[in-house]
């Protein structure tokens, strides 16, 4: 019954999007402004990636928003696992030596390519969500892996996070108070292709990127250790 | 800036700080705010005294861009100097009846604040005006008639539900008035409605009546009234059948005659169908059938309020007859109602304090010899009531009569007749069950009511009289009033009516009442004395009876019920409450739509978006 | 001069400083909403001259209106503004006593970026962004309403984030269809070439995106979600749930209805749908026995008589819905505090358990039969003024049908006034069976504040429903013309 | 074209799954198979045949060639935006699970009416 | 061309099978492979860092997170808590 139910409904809403879709010519973009970013991107912001000029600085504010609601799954998370008495921790398992070699060895690489990543957000793809979410799988391998995992430092990684926000905001009210616009791109932009350009769009990368990772990794610890 | 103007501007401000510097002297001490309630009523009372025929108008605040206007004139002034005295009266009444109640802030409160707006009703020139106030005083209504906890809530609630009803479809008349002529003012809105189609008069006409009828009690919309007024406690009791219902009557004669105007009103519809013919048959209905139900009923205050739905027929009966004779009849018996009915609801109350709460007729009687004030002012508001001459409810229905067989509509005149024959009986009923007959055993020894209740009762009682043996006072006001509303005078004298249409002289009557007396009187002299017996020498087949059981008020009028009995059911109440229980099961079966399953919640949201496409597709709004 | 993104910004950077404050001291953190809310109320204020010359127009990072995500401050976006940070500088205060266990820290911050939410949905002119905020709204609530961690909060918070996150799915695939349509996100460039593609084309869209905020707008029958989540969570979300969450909900379909899509003859379908919510709601309110629940199912009704009043199309409907929204978010709100601390009091949420209040707590019941009245209409409080717009700018269209559709409207509120009522007198003119516990005695200063300002709000607009008038006429003429928009956003 | 169908194939999938599904994991999975369909369709709104990733990596490349960059950006934030819901979700699932012992939603029904 | 189809069908038939089969476990890794093969499409639309997204955190977070919640809760869709 239900199954029927649902099955029409879903076959109304299909024959709704197909009749939609036919006119959306596939592989033709009607975009009206995708030629003002193609064109005028570098000149603007600086940033080869032109996705990244779009994520950080055109629509940086959808950014902001887009880390405060990474954010706010973490605080909601420890909300919603919110213990009063703190017991005391389970021994985690012994694992495996060659599992334990195999994550340590396997660690501080993945650290290194998330932070490549973020820090090369500008330039080449990925950006400081990747590089966080990397940096997080990294800690996640280690929890998985290592032999008695005892918890990451949450105060930490809570500074990490608010320091992360804080720097977005401020470097958006700077430019609020530079040029007049908030997240305006003010800082020089340098030459493309080179590390040190896009004005701000690194720094606020770099940002994102150590607080996703410590989010996430928060994430995935508060999960761990609920009993 | 003459005095007039310096009341009129602070009338409303004096009533609404004072009800609320009650409460808070309340907090102070008791005697200190019955004391304070007390004062502030009387000068409530002198000032509007102050304003006799005096007539002004003048904005005193703006609701969004739209002025509130308060207006005086004769008829706001006859109103608010009976609703002033009245509240005053029955504040005087509460201090040793309310003595040991709780929360008594709060009431004083209520009750300087229901007469505040009833104030605020009589004298506004504008709709909105009259529409706030209107539901201030609905609300606090409720809140007075839910004060006695118990069977009052339901009371309470029961009136609040169908009061809203009412005065919600007075929003929608004044708001569509505004919508058709653009203002709120009553008199402008005078001026333009006589340009409006009939059938949108009558849609208006409609839309009042059912907030007022409501409010006055009239046939089918009266189920409220019984309980109210059963559980409110008995001095607000007098006020709300003395005055609060009367604003009903006030808001007919203020669209018909204000409004409307009379030229328009009585053309509506022709012949048997015209408006004013049919509520002119509502209200004989709602003479007829109340006055006949409360002859039966055992609950004291239950049988006066049905009484009180009885008259309340007559006043409208006169209103919506609309000759000049029958207006000043309606207004006048408006304010005679107002004076007995809250005498008897008075008297009621103080038996009822004395006994201990004891309002049903089969277990009281005889205390005519303990509470004597109290019988006095029972016998002359029932004289009041049935119209004995001498006081002035003989006055108002002689008016009402005299127009109803002038203008020859029989059928009316034979229901006012029959009602006035069924409050006799009810009205006797009342008296004797409670001061003739069998004094039982347990009111042996009750005290006379106290003094803070008699003195209101005397007044009442003297007003009765005064305005029986000289009505002219009375009618003078009423006959100016008539002539305001645009119809022609009548020849009013000190002592009654001299004209061509309806002759009332009563000095006649009184020397006719004073010889008849006195022949009575000789004839008792002269005729056989009847000896007293004692109980106990009289035997029941040679068994000595006791006392108590020749306690014969029980089953007053029981052949007489067991005749008419089938014919007396309330079943408009009973359609009510029908109505009620639908909806109950109605809103049960709707919640039930929430099954606290998500799967179908989820369904919801597809169904809904379903629903869209289709609408979209099929009836194309877009 | 102070910039309007600063209304979104301020509270977000002291929202990441709070768990920085934490470290601190555990004391402070609670106050920082209050904070933040303090400067909202006042910058939202300061703007309000300036936006009744002309819309204010900031656009975020320097970039020019289509290509970069722009602030469209209007008139109806500054009222909302104010509105939103008034009822939520309020229910902080309130919580600063109230919340005293679970995790404090995480529910203040997630209070704050509710009330960020908010705000950011009625400023923002983009759609992207406005789904963006949508869903800090979203996500917010689900935490919050399983806040207090017992068996109904936490089946609350389920079912409302599966719902939630279906509709913002829905939201999301309607703003992918725009996308492709017309390649741009600003509201204003996709209002202006609405017209290039036929309706029946654009209907898809439509359906979605109002299907998707109506899951958080809550009309029937989408609003299951919302007596669960009113009743189990704490008071004082309850209270910023159902004056402002669901209201950003009806925020968002009306801007797109009027702005987005100009369909205003899709205006007359939701005049039903308006109706029924109200008829549905209240008659399902009408045999509660569990108050939060009566009240919740009473939001619902509510919200139908502001879609109702949308629905009317004209300039005084809209002025009547917002004011209507004003009313509504007060009352309730008031409603909810007050009740939360009854409840506290009483420790059940069952009604019968309300009896004797009135004397146990006489401002809290006082406050109590103030909202009531207000939210059924009676003079002299704000509610009356509201539904008095309703029903004038209903009349004055001097059509049948909508006099009819009138005749259900007041029913609605005989019915509400029936059970509302009923509480009243359980309050207080029946006697408490128990006697009040002795341990929490004192009504703290922390409640009693926020309830009496929304006392005298409630009573003071009432009296005086003019205050409003003028921002509220600009606000409705803004909604109404979309060609302002356009031309304002897009020179 | 094919994108398209693969696009909505998921987003139908996941709606199947989220309406027919009764366990509370499974009804997750549904919609994160849901919002990765539209995901797709995001993207493929931007795409253009034979087109090239918005990067200038080297120099000669056609800007009029390269891909909207636009969808990109939102389906970055739509990712982030539905992972935090997904863990969300779950942890509230985690604790659902404690209080009932079940994640049969027909069970779950404490709250209705 | 060809690859494209292949891919998408792979695609739509791991998620059909992600709610058709029993133990969450294997439903949870066939959505982790519907997010795997999305990101792949994502490259093959020119999208790079979408797909960089959508394969470390649709693919791999979004999996390991599942996994824990089924280790908190249980494997099986239709089996209750035996206590």
């Amino acid at each position: 019954m239900r199954k029927i139910v649902s099955l029409i409904l879903l076959a109304i809403l299909l024959s709704g999007v197909i009749f939609c879709l036919t006119e959306i010519p596939f592989g033709r973009s009607l975009s009206k402004v995708r030629e003002y970013y193609i064109d005028n991107g570098i000149k603007d912001t600086g940033a080869t990636n032109i996705v990244t000029s779009v994520v950080v600085n055109y629509r940086g504010f959808d950014t902001l928003g887009e880390v405060t609601v990474l954010f706010l799954a973490a605080i909601g998370l420890s909300a919603v696992l919110h213990q009063e008495e703190k017991k005391p921790k389970k021994e985690g398992r012994k694992s495996s030596l060659i599992l334990y070699t195999g994550c340590r060895f396997l660690f501080p690489l993945t650290m290194l390519f998330g932070a490549y990543i973020f820090i090369h957000g500008h330039l080449t793809p990925g950006g400081g969500f990747q590089g966080g979410a990397i940096i997080a799988s990294g800690f996640l391998l280690t929890m998985l892996g290592c032999w008695k995992w005892r918890g990451i430092n949450k105060s930490a990684a809570k500074i990490t996070e608010s320091i992360g926000g804080l720097v977005f905001v401020v470097i958006g009210l700077l430019g609020l108070l530079y040029s007049g616009y908030f997240l305006a791109n003010y800082l020089p932009k340098g030459l493309p292709n080179e590390l040190f350009s896009a004005g701000i769009i690194p720094i606020i990368y770099v940002a994102i990127g150590f607080k996703v990772g410590a989010e996430l990794t928060g994430v995935l610890d508060r999960l761990i250790e609920e009993p | 800036m003459s005095y007039p103007d310096i009341i009129f501007n602070n009338l409303l401000i004096v009533a609404l700080g004072g009800a609320f510097l009650t409460y808070l002297l309340g907090k102070v001490s008791q005697n200190v705010r019955n004391g304070f309630a007390i004062f502030i009523s009387s000068v409530l009372v002198l000032m509007v005294a102050g304003l006799h025929g005096y007539g002004k108008e003048l904005v005193y605040a703006r609701f969004f861009d739209h002025p509130l206007i308060l207006r005086i004139n004769n008829l706001s002034w006859l109103f608010a100097i009976t609703i002033t005295v009245l509240s005053t009266m029955s504040i005087i009444f509460s201090l040793s009846y309310m003595k040991d109640k709780t929360r008594l802030g709060l009431y004083y409160m209520m009750m300087l604040l229901v007469s505040t707006s009833m104030l605020g009703i009589v004298m506004s020139g504008d709709l909105i005006s009259f529409y706030v106030f209107w539901e201030i005083m609905s609300w606090s209504i409720f809140v007075l008639v839910s004060y006695n906890k118990g069977p009052a809530l339901a009371a309470g609630l029961k009136y609040i539900i169908i009061s809203l009803a009412g005065s919600l479809c007075m929003l929608v008349g004044i708001l569509s008035i505004y919508g058709n002529f653009g203002t709120f003012d009553i008199s402008q809105i005078a001026g333009f409605i006589a340009s409006a189609p009939r059938g949108y008069i009558v849609f208006i006409l409609i839309m009042f009546c059912i907030a007022f009828g409501i409010k006055n009690g009239l046939m089918p919309l009266h189920v409220w009234v019984p309980s109210a007024y059963t559980e409110s406690p008995s001095p607000f009791t007098a006020l709300l059948s003395g005055m609060l219902a009367k604003m009903g009557t006030f808001g007919f004669l203020m669209i018909f005659y204000i409004m409307l105007g009379s030229r328009i009103f009585l053309y509506l519809g022709q012949g048997r169908l015209s408006f004013h013919y049919i509520l002119c048959l509502l209200a004989g209905i709602t003479i007829v059938i109340p006055n006949f139900i409360a002859v039966f009923q055992d609950d004291a205050k239950k049988l006066l309020a049905w009484s009180s739905i009885g008259q309340c027929g007559y006043i409208i009966l006169g209103i919506a007859f609309g000759t000049s004779l029958g207006l000043a009849g309606g207004i006048f018996h408006f304010f005679n109602h107002a004076i007995f009915k809250a005498l008897l609801f008075l008297a009621v109350g103080a038996v009822e304090f004395r006994t201990g709460g004891v309002r049903d007729l089969n277990s009281l009687g005889g205390l005519a010899n303990k509470m004597p004030v109290t019988f006095i002012a029972t016998l002359v508001g029932a004289c009041g009531l049935i119209g004995i001459p001498l006081t002035n409810g003989f006055v108002s229905k002689w008016l009402i009569y005299k127009t109803l067989i002038l203008n020859g509509s029989p059928f009316l005149a034979f229901a006012a007749l029959i009602g006035t024959w069924g409050s006799l009986l009810a009205i006797y009923k009342l008296l004797h069950n409670m001061f003739l007959g069998q004094l039982s055993e347990k009111h042996k020894n009750i005290k006379s009511a106290p003094f803070s209740m008699r003195l209101p009762m005397v007044i009442l009682c003297a007003v009765t009289i005064i305005f029986g043996i000289l009505p002219g006072l009375g009618l003078n006001i009423i006959n100016s009033i008539g002539i305001s509303l645009g119809f022609e005078s009548l020849g009013v004298n000190l002592w009654g009516i001299a004209s061509e249409t309806g002759t009332l002289n009563t000095i006649n009557i009184f020397a006719a009442i004073i010889v008849l007396v006195f022949i009575v009187y000789i004839i008792f002299r002269t005729g056989g004395k009847s000896v007293l017996v004692s109980q106990d020498n009289s035997y029941a087949a040679g068994a000595y009876v006791p006392a108590d059981k020749y306690h014969y008020t029980v089953d007053f009028y029981n052949p007489f019920y067991t005749m008419v009995k089938p014919w007396l059911k309330d079943r408009i109440d009973q359609f009510y409450v029908w109505i009620g229980k639908i909806s109950e099961k109605l809103a049960e079966f709707v919640r039930r739509m929430y099954t606290g399953d998500l799967g179908n919640y989820v369904i919801y949201i597809m169904l809904f978006l379903a629903v869209l496409i289709c609408v979209q597709l099929i009836w194309r709004p877009w | 001069m102070v910039n309007p993104v600063l209304l979104i910004v301020i509270p977000l950077g002291l929202t990441f400083t709070i768990p920085l404050f934490g470290f601190i001291s555990k004391k402070i953190t609670k106050y920082i909403p209050i904070l933040g809310m303090i400067f909202n109320l006042a910058a939202a204020i300061t703007l309000i001259p300036r936006v009744l010359q002309a819309p204010i127009i900031i656009s975020l990072g320097g970039f020019p209106a289509p290509f970069g995500i722009n602030l469209m401050v209007d008139p109806l976006a500054v009222f909302l503004a104010v509105l939103i940070a008034l009822v939520g500088l309020m229910i902080s205060i309130y919580a600063v006593d109230y919340i005293k266990k679970g995790a404090t820290q995480s529910y203040h911050m997630l209070y704050l970026l509710l009330l960020v939410g908010a705000t950011g949905i009625v400023l923002t002119g983009d759609i992207f962004n406005l789904f963006v905020f949508f869903e800090i709204l979203c996500i917010s609530s689900y935490a919050l309403v399983a806040y207090n961690q017992d068996k109904p909060g936490i089946e609350a918070g389920i079912k409302y984030l599966i719902q939630g996150t279906v509709g913002s799915g829905l939201i999301l695939m309607g703003i992918a269809l725009l996308y492709g349509y017309f390649g741009t996100l600003n509201m204003a460039h996709i209002a202006k070439h609405i017209h290039s593609i036929t309706p029946l084309s654009a209907f898809l869209p439509l359906a979605l995106l109002i299907t998707g905020f109506g899951v958080e707008a809550a009309i029937i029958p989408l609003n299951a979600w919302l007596p669960d989540a009113h009743s189990s969570a704490p008071s004082s979300i309850s209270a910023i749930l159902s004056s402002i969450a669901i209201k950003m909900g009806v925020y968002s379909i009306m801007r797109i209805i009027f702005t987005l899509f100009g369909a205003s003859s899709l205006l007359h379908f939701l005049l039903f749908i308006g109706l029924i919510t109200l008829l549905v709601g209240e008659l399902a309110a009408f045999r509660q026995n569990n108050i939060k629940r009566m009240l919740a199912y009473s939001s619902t009704g509510q919200i139908g008589l502001i879609i109702f009043a949308f629905g009317l199309a004209s300039a005084l409907g809209i002025k009547g819905a917002l004011f209507q929204i004003t009313s509504h978010a007060l009352a309730k709100a008031l409603l909810f505090l007050t009740v939360g601390y009854m409840i506290y009091r009483s420790g059940s949420m069952e009604i019968d358990s309300l009896a004797g209040m009135g004397k146990k707590l006489p401002v809290i019941s006082l406050a109590f039969v103030i909202g009531v009245f207000s939210l059924i209409g009676f003079p002299p409080f704000v509610g009356f003024a509201s539904k008095f717009l309703i029903v004038e700018a209903t009349l004055v269209q001097h059509d049948l049908l909508l006099t009819i559709l009138l005749g259900f409207v007041l029913l609605a509120t005989v019915i509400e006034c029936a059970y509302f009522l009923k509480v009243i007198q359980i309050i207080y003119f029946k006697e408490s069976n128990k006697d009040p516990d002795q341990t929490r005695k004192n009504t703290s200063l922390a409640v009693l504040i926020p309830i009496c300002i929304l006392m005298v709000l409630v009573v003071g607009i009432g009296i005086y429903p003019e205050v409003l008038s003028k921002i509220l006429n600009s606000a409705a003429g803004m909604l109404l013309d979309r060609g302002e928009y356009i031309r304002s956003v897009l020179p | 074209m094919i994108y398209y169908i693969g696009a909505i194939g998921l987003i139908i999938i996941g709606l199947y799954i989220v309406l027919t599904k009764r366990n509370l994991i499974k009804v997750i999975i549904g919609l994160d198979i849901f919002e990765t369909g539209i995901f797709i369709l995001l993207v493929c709104t931007g795409y253009i045949k034979g087109g090239t990733a918005p990067i200038f990596s080297k120099d000669k490349l056609n800007p009029s060639l390269m891909v909207d960059p636009i969808p990109q950006a939102l389906v970055l934030t739509a990712i982030v935006i539905g992972v935090a819901t997904l863990a969300l979700a779950l942890s509230l699932v985690i604790r659902l699970y404690r209080h009932y012992g079940t994640l049969d939603v027909r069970k779950i029904k404490e709250l209705k009416w | 061309m060809i690859l494209e189809i292949i891919l998408v069908l792979v695609m739509l038939v791991a998620a059909v099978s992600a709610g058709t089969f029993k133990n969450l476990l294997n439903a949870v890794i066939a959505a982790g492979f519907v997010s795997f093969i999305a990101a792949i499409l994502f490259f093959l639309l020119n999208a790079p860092d979408v797909a960089m997204a959508e394969a470390s955190i649709g693919a791999a977070l979004t999996v390991a997170i599942f996994v824990i919640a089924l280790k908190k809760t249980k494997r099986h869709e239709d089996d209750e808590k035996n206590s």
